[in-house]
């Protein structure tokens, strides 16, 4: 029911991340509406009626002190579980990073997205690069790999259609990766405070099928050195 | 505040002894010790931070070799003396000998401003004169923010050590002389210590 | 202050601490040999820090009398070093990943 | 010497001294907390103000804020960032560690005044000159800092990239002064608690507020120092040209962030901790109860403050450090709710078979533990580094740090004043005003961060000026306007409150010494307490929650009073 709030998830991990998700949401939320019952029942149930005594519980001993700690065990049972649970997602987004067959710089700077395509040749960091601003095309269904960096502060790409979100650090090339598999426009954020433009600092990535992709790489990803050699 | 401490230092260790072994020891003492333990984290937090920027980038050692470790050694020499004749100022005012803590004292005030007067005429200004100032490049601008710091605290240490040589012309109070002289050294000694570490990090790499 | 403490110290300690000074300039000596003798960095780094540990030892538990104090005190200095060196530890694999990935 | 005439010598020369050294430079614990009482509200106001106005734009972007005018994004930034510093560093802790901490301490562990009364003073004047640079800085013609209140680098390492040149200047010299002046409280705190005790004040019988407040202390002396290394670097790197953090000259970003959030996570803890302590204390008086298992909460106190010094990189783990610390990482921050759920369950256990008087203070000291628990549970999805980084950033974070320091800072906050007004003043403050107060923050707050939650969920960043520009956001925006609509609602309860606070201090009803029946030794004084505290040093018998004990005729037994022989065996003692 967590999932009715959040954008779809139109990559290959998201899902995982979306079932741990669910998981805490479900675990924590049980805890938090048990505690929160039992204590607005105490507070009706004991509020001060007539000269009654209180009940004179310390705690001290074991049986007493039992109570708390064997839910405090439980709940120590449960972080692990959720820390063993998680760890896998984790693992396959940033600990990963499967053979891309695209790949695509992606250069920050305030307060855009430079979107580096490697040329005819296929390489990326040669001279017939093609860069486009705050568009993202890639094709559906394919390891995409992304080189990220920044030309100033801090910046951070974020997508939550792919549950994927990295900062972007200047002086550091840093991997991600995405698989997306649903063709449609989905927007990038920058989530992390670049200056007063950081709220214009958005693009989108276009999923395309392999067809519409291969068409719009004709189109646009000609070598600038050779549209200025013509 | 040394004042402060003493007065309070004075106040309550002989009626709470029963309650609790932590009383036997003086205010003043463990609030000072409290104090060099968030120091310890400053000077961690630089160091830290240097030692991760060696690694992540070389390059340290190239330019290390421009700063004038004979002179780096003086001075570890001098501080060393200083915190000495801090000690021995200690130990004869507890013989309650004015004199010699008078001397001793003085003698640590010189040793101090020698150590400043090396750093900033005999290092600093030749350096800059060389080109290196903080600006140009990580090592010297560690190199300028750590000694900087750290000559800072040599100069707060000189200026306290200073009041106390002024208090010794006048009549005084042996014991709160005594604790003044113990904490001020407490202080001064880890000045020296920190130096000890600065030192070879930024001289001998 | 109490007498326990003051007791203690009643007692002249000026040649041991005159010993420890002799000591420290051996130390610092020994420490600049290491550093003009041609050998090796890694080696020379080690000694040198040892030899800047071991003063750094004589000075706090002489000097700053350490050795006469109470648990409470050792504590005090203790536990930020452990935060420190826990501090400087966590960061290392953060620059071997730097390297790794070569940045 | 003993303690009494000590002080006494050290009060008298006090009564001899005329209104300014009584009020303004006085060195007596009890008025130096009110005045960082009255430190703290006014910056409060402050940050209430700059609340209203980033509320105000979030809800209805590009319109003059109504009694201020136009607020363009250069400003949204800068106000964020002065919401987070003023809240964090000039509200929180000159609030539950400044006056409560002052206040507290010293009455409550017998000691005629803290350790040393001088240092204390200079700490509070030094938090002043602190405030004083972050206030004028925001009168500066380019505004004050806009890197966030987290600074984070190169953002906040060059000017070029903000357009700040001495704001940011003036936020670093301020933070400085604001650590210079904990520091020396933090001093103040440790030696008056480890030394200056009463006889048979062993350590586990001091309340738990001196706990909380003793912990927090030490967690701030020992995490600060690492900061204070990078102000200073950050200082150099915007006046010295160096460039610690510029990656153009070598620096590396993420040392900042490391720097700043070694000590950023243990903050959290100096901040919610008092917290904790005061809706402690008022919940075992209210429910005339003991509270449930004292030692096992001081166990876990000083275990929270242990595990917050290696949590702290879960604020980085898609920062771009290297992700293999991620997993230890989410271990050791999912770990710290072990602690907290001990905590929890003793305040719940506490209610059990209790008696309770719903005062304003019990109030305030229920709601904070039962808003802090969403706080608590939400930091799960945070913790856990695979649903961090869809969480990351989101207005998810901002309610839930809301949420862990709203209750600790305000709720029990004000359920300290409701609680200790009559000690503090010497007159009673009006329930009924107390009781609107409370269902007003009560209610507003939750509808304030609720919705944020959900509209974070939905993946809305954190410190955007605006969202038209994302389409997905377009659908969220309502939720945006209720949370502003609460904000203003929540701003507004807040006047009874104060008017009740100021007509207190002269038409309230005078307060006898221990209106409440409390049992730790602040109440075994006048009300006011004079100076010197204690005429006769006090001596303590046993622990100070022991309320009903079977066999007794009242259901409360001051700590200075032994306990009597037969209900000492009832009580299984």
């Amino acid at each position: 029911m967590i999932q009715n709030w959040m954008p779809e998830s139109v990559s290959t991990f998201g899902g995982d991340i979306d079932s741990i998700i669910r998981l805490i949401f479900y675990i924590v939320g049980v805890w938090f509406v048990a505690v929160e019952v039992l204590i607005v029942y105490f507070a009706i149930r004991y509020r001060r009626r007539g000269p009654r005594q209180a009940a004179y519980l310390k705690g001290d001993s074991w049986r007493e002190a039992s109570w708390v700690l064997i839910p405090v065990a439980i709940v120590l049972v449960l972080d692990l579980g959720l820390d063993v649970a998680g760890h896998a997602a984790w693992e396959t987004e940033k600990l990963t990073l499967p053979t891309a067959e695209y790949e695509v710089g992606v250069s920050a700077k305030q307060f855009n997205w430079e979107f580096v395509y490697p040329g005819p040749d296929g390489k990326l960091g040669t001279e017939d690069d093609v860069t486009i601003e705050n568009e993202l095309h890639v094709p559906v269904g394919k390891v995409v790999r992304l080189e990220l960096s920044s030309k100033d502060v801090l910046h951070s790409f974020s997508v939550p259609n792919f549950r994927l979100r990295q900062d972007v650090v200047p002086g550091r090339v840093i991997r991600a990766w995405f698989q997306a598999d649903k063709p449609g426009t989905y927007e990038i954020q920058c989530t992390e405070l670049c200056g007063f433009g950081h709220y214009t600092m958005h693009g989108n990535v276009f999923v395309q099928t392999q067809q519409d992709y291969d068409n719009w790489k004709r189109d646009n990803l000609k070598p600038a050195s050779a549209a200025g050699a013509q | 505040m040394s004042a402060a401490q003493a007065s309070a230092g004075t106040t309550m260790a002989p009626e709470v002894v029963e309650t609790d072994s932590l009383h036997q020891i003086p205010l003043g003492k463990v609030a000072i010790w409290w104090f060099l333990a968030s120091e310890i984290m400053v000077f961690g937090g630089l160091i830290t931070s240097y030692l991760l920027m060696m690694f992540a980038h070389g390059g340290f050692a190239e330019q290390a070799v421009h700063v004038k470790w004979k002179l780096g050694a003086l001075n570890t020499l001098v501080l060393l003396t200083s915190s000495m004749t801090m000690i021995l100022a200690l130990a004869s005012a507890r013989k309650k000998d004015l004199e010699k803590t008078r001397m001793f004292l003085g003698i640590t005030v010189l040793l101090g401003l020698t150590f400043l007067v090396i750093k900033i005429f005999f290092e600093y200004i030749p350096e800059i004169g060389e080109g290196f100032t903080p600006a140009s490049g990580m090592f010297w601008s560690f190199y300028f923010g750590m000694t900087g710091l750290h000559g800072v605290h040599v100069f707060g240490g000189i200026v306290a050590n200073f009041c106390l040589f002024v208090y010794t012309m006048r009549k005084v109070d042996w014991s709160l002389l005594e604790r003044r002289v113990e904490y001020a050294g407490l202080y001064w000694h880890f000045v020296d210590v920190v130096w000890i570490f600065l030192f070879p990090l930024l001289y001998l790499t | 202050m109490s007498e326990a403490v003051a007791g203690e110290h009643t007692r002249d300690e000026s040649s041991l601490y005159v010993m420890i000074w002799g000591w420290l300039i051996f130390l610092l000596i020994a420490g600049l040999a290491i550093f003009v003798l041609p050998i090796s960095k890694a080696l020379a780094a080690f000694l040198i820090f040892s030899i800047a540990a071991v003063k750094a030892a004589l000075v706090i538990r002489n000097y700053m009398h350490l050795k006469h104090e109470h648990l409470l005190i050792y504590l005090i200095v203790l536990i930020p070093l452990l935060f420190f060196f826990g501090f400087m530890m966590t960061l290392i694999p953060d620059i071997v990943y730097r390297h790794a990935m070569g940045m | 010497m003993s303690t009494a005439v000590a002080a006494g010598a050290h009060a008298h020369e006090h009564h001899e001294l005329g209104f300014i050294r009584r009020y303004i430079f006085s060195t007596d614990h009890k008025v130096i907390a009110k005045q960082y009482m009255t430190a703290s509200a006014l910056m409060a106001i402050l940050g209430g103000l700059a609340a209203y106005l980033i509320r105000w734009q979030l809800a209805w972007p590009e319109t003059d804020v109504p009694g201020w005018g136009p607020f363009g994004p250069e400003n949204y930034n800068a106000y964020i960032t002065m919401h987070g510093t003023i809240m964090i560093f000039f509200v929180a802790m000159p609030f539950l560690l400044g006056a409560f901490g002052n206040f507290l301490i010293p009455l409550m562990v017998g000691a005629d005044d803290m350790a040393f009364p001088r240092l204390n003073a200079l700490s509070f004047w030094t938090l002043t000159v602190a405030s004083t640079i972050l206030v004028v800085s925001m009168f500066l013609p380019e505004g004050p800092a806009a890197a966030g209140w987290t600074g984070y680098a190169p953002l906040s390492a060059n000017a070029l990239y903000t357009g700040v040149h001495w704001g940011q200047n003036l936020w670093i010299l301020a933070i400085a002064a604001e650590f210079a002046s904990f520091l020396m409280g933090g001093i103040n705190f440790l030696v008056t608690t480890l030394n200056m005790r009463a006889p048979g004040m062993s350590l586990m019988r001091m309340p738990l507020i001196v706990w909380t407040e003793v912990t927090a202390s030490v967690l701030f002396l020992l995490s600060v120092g690492p900061l204070i290394a990078g102000a200073i670097m950050l200082f150099l790197d915007r006046t010295m040209g160096t460039g610690f953090f510029l990656p153009d000259k070598g620096g590396d970003p993420l040392l900042w962030e490391h720097l700043f959030w070694f000590f950023g996570h243990p903050e959290v803890y100096v901040v919610a901790l008092p917290g904790f302590g005061i809706m402690l204390e008022i919940l075992s008086v209210f429910s005339r109860k003991p509270i449930f298992g004292y030692k096992m909460i001081v166990y876990s106190t000083i275990t929270t403050g242990i595990l917050s010094f290696v949590v702290w990189a879960h604020h980085m783990f898609v920062s771009g450090i290297d992700p293999r610390l991620a997993t230890p990482f989410s271990i050791t921050t999912i770990l710290i709710s072990v602690p907290f759920a001990i905590l929890v369950f003793c305040m719940t256990a506490t209610l059990y078979g209790a008696s309770i008087r719903f005062t304003a203070a019990m109030l305030f000291a229920l709601g904070g533990l039962i808003t802090f628990i969403l706080g608590g549970v939400t930091g799960i999805f945070l913790g856990s580094a695979s649903s961090d980084i869809y969480m990351h950033g989101t207005y998810f974070v901002v309610s839930h740090f809301h949420y862990v320091l709203f209750p600790t800072v305000f709720f029990g906050g004000f359920g300290g004043l409701y609680f200790w007004y009559p000690k503090m003043f010497g007159r009673m403050m009006n329930e009924t005003l107390g009781k609107i107060h409370f269902w007003g923050t009560f209610i507003f707050f939750n509808c304030v961060f609720i919705p944020l939650f959900f509209a974070g969920l939905g993946g809305t960043p954190r410190r955007l000026y605006e969202f038209s520009n994302y389409e997905m956001l377009a659908h969220l925006q309502p939720l945006q306007v209720m949370a502003t609509w609460s904000l203003i609602g929540l701003l507004i309860v807040q006047l009874p409150f104060l008017f009740n606070f100021s007509y207190s201090m002269f038409r309230g009803k005078v307060a006898e010494k221990n209106p409440w029946h409390a049992n730790s030794l602040e109440w075994t004084l006048d009300s006011p307490p004079p100076h010197p505290n204690f005429p006769t040093p006090p001596r303590v018998y046993h622990d100070p929650y022991e309320y009903s004990v079977p066999g007794m005729s009242e259901d409360w037994l001051p700590q200075d009073q032994p306990m009597p022989v037969g209900a000492a065996t009832a009580a299984g003692k």
